[in-house]
């Protein structure tokens, strides 16, 4: 046990993964970097050095660097994950998911439902998303919620090292389509992260802090601006319960019901867009399953309708903050 | 050279997919056939000389207009037709339908909806081919129309980097839908793509079975030795709409009569054997009278046969215990 | 005025607005037909013949078969919007938007916001939705959810003729980008429709049928499930009022407000999957906004969780029906 | 033949675009700068070389690779360091940053993240410009690894078919990110992708103005005509890393070294000049005083320059009144 990053953990993750089982291959732009240029290989582990190290140990047969071609090397993974082999394709920043989407969202989510069950694909897709680096619109989306209206996918979305450890293995040795999402604001957070390889199942929520007023639901980077709000909002007398689901797909909805019918009233904060996002998601749950449990109306803490500008300033004002959900909760508990 | 064995196994193939297209043809204006239905009626002798040269560990990738390759790859050919109609035994548990036709256990891979997507894929089976050192080669069928689809690009370089076993056969059977090849494809030569991504690229007559299986034998040669993928340009003609109910007004009068005429390919195949002597025409005979009594057999049983369970519905959308 | 079906609007909306203004073109696959075949030209109008005939008054220069290459043609329809046409771009299936997501959701959608407003993107993209062909999980799904998450997109779901041509001339007229879905299941449906040209605004539910038991949120084919529904309920005494938003974004919440607080029930029915849907959006608003107004827990009746089948059965079962929405009434009128 | 004054012109713009580099690398490191930062440095010869066959009515499609297309289309470049600081007067007021300079009244339309788009949309650039008689061509600027995108390769294809007023440079500068073009490209030369397409394709020297200068004028004149699309691959070399930050592990050493003193673009151009005695020295010293006096300027406006007003997140994202 060691004080780990968030970008230590992933990699140690496909490290242990990748020496257990040799059928794990890792396929992505750069994710050795450097490949017949006529420097040193191993250059790159991804523009975020997430995967650097890798090729160093495993080789150019199961770390391949491929060109910029997401279409193809993603159906070339959901083909190799159907004849067995157990492939982790990196796609670099998840808004490139335009590109690849068909493979994604049409061929490894149906695939074996379509062909009658004959298949398992054990395909892990990592990727990038979040805003918070001056990186503008087509680069800075926290898309997951797209992905986790389609059945026959799985989305995974760690809020710190030690999830992302144990969930990514777990995702690894799951027999299907996982997408799994980092934030990139989230590379340097540093936690206590087991040495030894552990899962963490998906579908189960992660307390993060218990408290009997207000249920606040928060995934990814979110987990930390509601940590703080709540604590801020303890001293006003306010106890707060925050719940991690750490996967959308499948979603704890159980727990998040749970809280709810301790504390009557819920507020999601979340990255991803305000209409059909996350939050959007957790609250028709709730009003669906959980109406009789609330006290209050359920508030959304959620970026506004517009795509994501460069321009640092506008940039904060686009990500939720700890100021935007004291309020919401201050809101819930009034009514 | 073919044994005759092999050749009369080949012409049964090309034999059988005719008449189950035809009857099909028929039974598709009958009603009960659900879906959008693709026949390969006219193209037989491509996907049975690409066949004819795969193994058991090999892997197939399929198109849409799929019963023809399902056939001559061996898949159950009832299975096939309960698949067509939906029902529970079909090759997918009636989920796919006509257009997706998919028997891992045949050495099948279903057709996708994004036309083109089979080469991708093709290069995820190659690859765990070479890393699981199966000796295994992928053969991606694409039609001229899907050829325009990026991701065929995009996996026709990646092959050609990688040095992937893999072949890609171009199925040039004049039209994607209603629309002609020769205006949705730049230079309107398929095969030229090939150069571009730096591998051999060759037209054959797709209505010469002994063509295309010659040409294809190499190819897979040349995958299976390690020394990458190739590309063949079948040209040919399908006999039927782009799916049944097209009214092919786009389409030159006699096109077909003239083809099915003067350039049939299991015809040509039959002059070519009995030219050679290689095999007796009783035999061939003999074959047709069998593949028409097994036509009669397959449709009569896969109209008979069951839909699906209403409990199926929900059933194997995961491999894991979860099940949404 | 006279009976069209849902096809023949469509047609005549698109031809209406070709003849009034020269810079509309129409591009896609077989959207004419026959191009380079030895042939008649003309010949297809798409798979379901919707655009018949135009090729023959306006020619190949404004009518244009693509090949199958959506990216290309969409990203140029992007490019040609952007430099003065009012392009109509056919994508076959919505299903398709897997081949060319990157183009809708990143480039026009936030070519105007991303480059500071100096733009405009006058592109409607017609595409076909919906279940109910029998041909399976890749051609049938009910995506414009996903389209909706997305800042810079209008989407519009039409449910009959009458709307379906008001609402493409809006589309066509509109200065930003809309995907216009329409459902396969449509297109034989008959009704009264205006010889002339005529427009329906963005954002503006249409209240099908009043009621003060219950508010029943119903877009595309569904508000014909609804009103059967509706017919058989108001025998049993409950009377539904039906709203159909017409378009999921701009979504008219206000509308499904002021109902809901006549009624304090709320049923969505609705063909998009059931998660990450429109019926959790609009169940996620009321949720918010509406709370106060609720006598009951919202009802979602969507399809199950799953990709769809092609056999007929089961493809039935998927799609949500009469007695699945009366069940859905009869539990929310109890609560 | 160009005149003297074109000359100045395309050494001045060069200049600019070299200093402009220079002086961003160095204020990179400093801190300030949002986002990532790809520099142009050293591949100047390449866009002031399309551009001076450019005319109003042209567009130049850029890539993220942004400042220096966007100075050699005559963007202002006030306005293009305030967008690299992303400030409220940046060309697209501080939301695109360094990789989406865009600015319609230049004719210039920003790179897109998909690397690759701008062949697809130019095609609907050359399409407006046929359709509404303009005149105009479209030039799409592609780099090496953007050239594997399956959008390209649909673009190329349709741009040929329909014969679009259209020309595609690919801007070879060894690597995608960290990966070798060697390595990711099939067959390595990426002009042969031109043949597959149906359309011209050569390879000029990137780093000699007068090379790209001509053939981009015959691949304009072309497309003008009415032609159809060309494909121009220059070969050519970045002077820093993939973005600001990189640190370069994986090129040989000394390439950039051996570049900066034995084919810079900028030193040819001079030697070339001179030699023919087109300009004079003098002329050349003093626009190197200009330039470097200019980008003092520069640099000192963007730094001062306010950020966007917190109303104008909300603003301009719809054309229509209803802006969500
Ligand atoms: C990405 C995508 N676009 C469009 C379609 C619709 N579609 C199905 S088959 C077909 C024509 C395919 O033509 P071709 O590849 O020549 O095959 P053929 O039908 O001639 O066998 C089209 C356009 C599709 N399935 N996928
Ligand atoms: C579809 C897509 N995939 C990946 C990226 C990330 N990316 C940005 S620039 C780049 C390298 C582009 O290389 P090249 O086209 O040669 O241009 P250069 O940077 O050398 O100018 C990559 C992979 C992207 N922007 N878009
Ligand atoms: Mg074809
Ligand atoms: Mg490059």
């Amino acid at each position: 046990m060691a004080g780990k990053t968030y970008r230590q953990a992933i990699n140690e993750a496909i490290l242990q993964e990748m020496r257990r089982d040799s059928t794990v291959i890792l396929l992505g732009e750069d994710v050795a970097g450097g490949t017949g240029a006529g420097g040193e290989g191993d250059a790159w582990g991804g523009p975020m050095g997430v995967t650097r190290g890798l090729v160093s140990e495993f080789g150019v047969g199961r770390v391949l660097d491929t060109p910029i071609s997401e279409a193809a090397y993603m159906g070339a993974a959901i083909g190799a994950a159907a004849s067995g082999l157990r492939p982790i394709a990196d796609l670099m920043f998840i808004d490139f998911a335009g590109v690849c989407f068909d493979q994604i969202v049409n061929q490894a989510a149906k695939y074996r439902y379509m062909y009658g069950g004959q298949d398992k694909i054990p395909l892990t897709i990592r990727t990038m998303m979040g805003a918070g680096l001056g990186i503008s619109s087509q680069h800075s989306q926290s898309l997951y919620p797209i992905f986790s209206y389609f059945a026959g996918l799985k989305v995974v979305v760690p809020s710190g090292p030690y999830d992302a450890k144990g969930l990514l293995i777990s995702a690894i040795r799951d027999d299907d389509p996982v997408i799994f999402c980092e934030h990139k604001a989230l590379y340097e957070m540093v936690e206590d992260v087991p040495d030894e390889p552990y899962t963490i199942p998906f579908g189960e929520a992660n307390f993060i802090r218990s408290g009997g007023d207000v249920t606040i639901v928060a995934m990814s980077s979110m987990v930390h601006v509601a940590t703080k709000a709540a604590t801020e909002l303890a001293r006003q007398g306010i106890e707060c319960e925050i719940l991690d689901p750490r996967t959308s797909s499948p979603l704890d909805t159980e727990s998040i019901l749970e809280s709810v019918e301790e504390t009557g009233r819920l507020v999601i904060i979340d990255e991803s867009g305000p209409r059909f996002g996350m939050a959007s998601e957790v609250a028709a749950v709730v009003a669906e399953e959980g109406f009789a449990l609330l006290k209050a109306p359920i508030i959304k803490v959620t970026p506004p309708f517009v795509p994501i500008p460069a321009a640092p300033n506008l940039e904060q004002l686009y990500i939720p903050d700890v100021a935007q959900l004291i309020v919401a909760v201050n809101k819930v508990m009034e009514s | 050279m073919q044994s005759t064995k092999e050749l009369l196994v080949a012409y049964r193939s090309m034999r059988t997919i005719r008449e189950f297209e035809e009857r099909m043809h028929i039974e598709f204006a009958k009603g009960g056939v659900p879906g959008f239905v693709h026949l390969y009626a006219g193209q037989e002798a491509s996907a049975v000389g690409v066949c004819a040269n795969l193994s058991g560990k090999d892997v197939l990738l399929n198109t849409h207009r799929a019963h023809g390759p399902a056939i001559a790859r061996g898949a159950d050919i009832f299975a096939v037709a309960k698949e067509i109609y939906c029902r529970g035994e079909g090759l997918c548990k009636g989920r796919g339908g006509s257009a997706h036709l998919h028997d891992v256990k045949s050495g099948l891979w279903g057709a996708n909806s994004g036309v083109g997507s089979g080469v991708a894929l093709g290069c995820g089976a190659a690859l765990a081919a070479r890393n699981l050192k199966t000796g295994g080669v992928a053969v991606a069928l694409v039609g001229d129309g899907a050829v325009n689809q990026g991701v065929v690009s995009e996996a026709l370089n990646l092959a050609s980097i990688w040095k992937l076993p893999l072949v890609i056969v171009f199925e040039n059977n004049g039209y994607g839908e209603a629309t002609a090849v020769d205006y949705a494809v730049a230079g309107k030569d398929l095969y030229k793509r090939a150069a571009a991504f730096d591998m051999p690229g060759v037209k054959v007559d797709g209505h010469d079975y002994f063509a295309v299986y010659d040409e294809v034998r190499l190819a897979v040669e040349r995958a299976r030795a390690g020394h990458g993928p190739s590309i063949i340009e079948a040209k040919q003609i399908r006999y039927f709409g782009h799916f049944e109910g097209d009214a092919q007004t786009y389409r030159p009068k006699n096109e077909v009569e003239q083809c099915r005429q003067g350039n049939d390919c299991l015809k040509r195949f039959r002059q070519h054997v009995l030219n050679e002597n290689r095999v007796e025409e009783s035999d061939l005979n003999s074959i047709d009278t069998e593949v028409a009594d097994l036509i009669d057999r397959v449709y009569k049983e896969a109209k008979a046969a069951r839909f699906p369970g209403e409990d199926e519905l929900m059933q194997s959308i995961y491999a894991s215990e979860y099940q949404g």
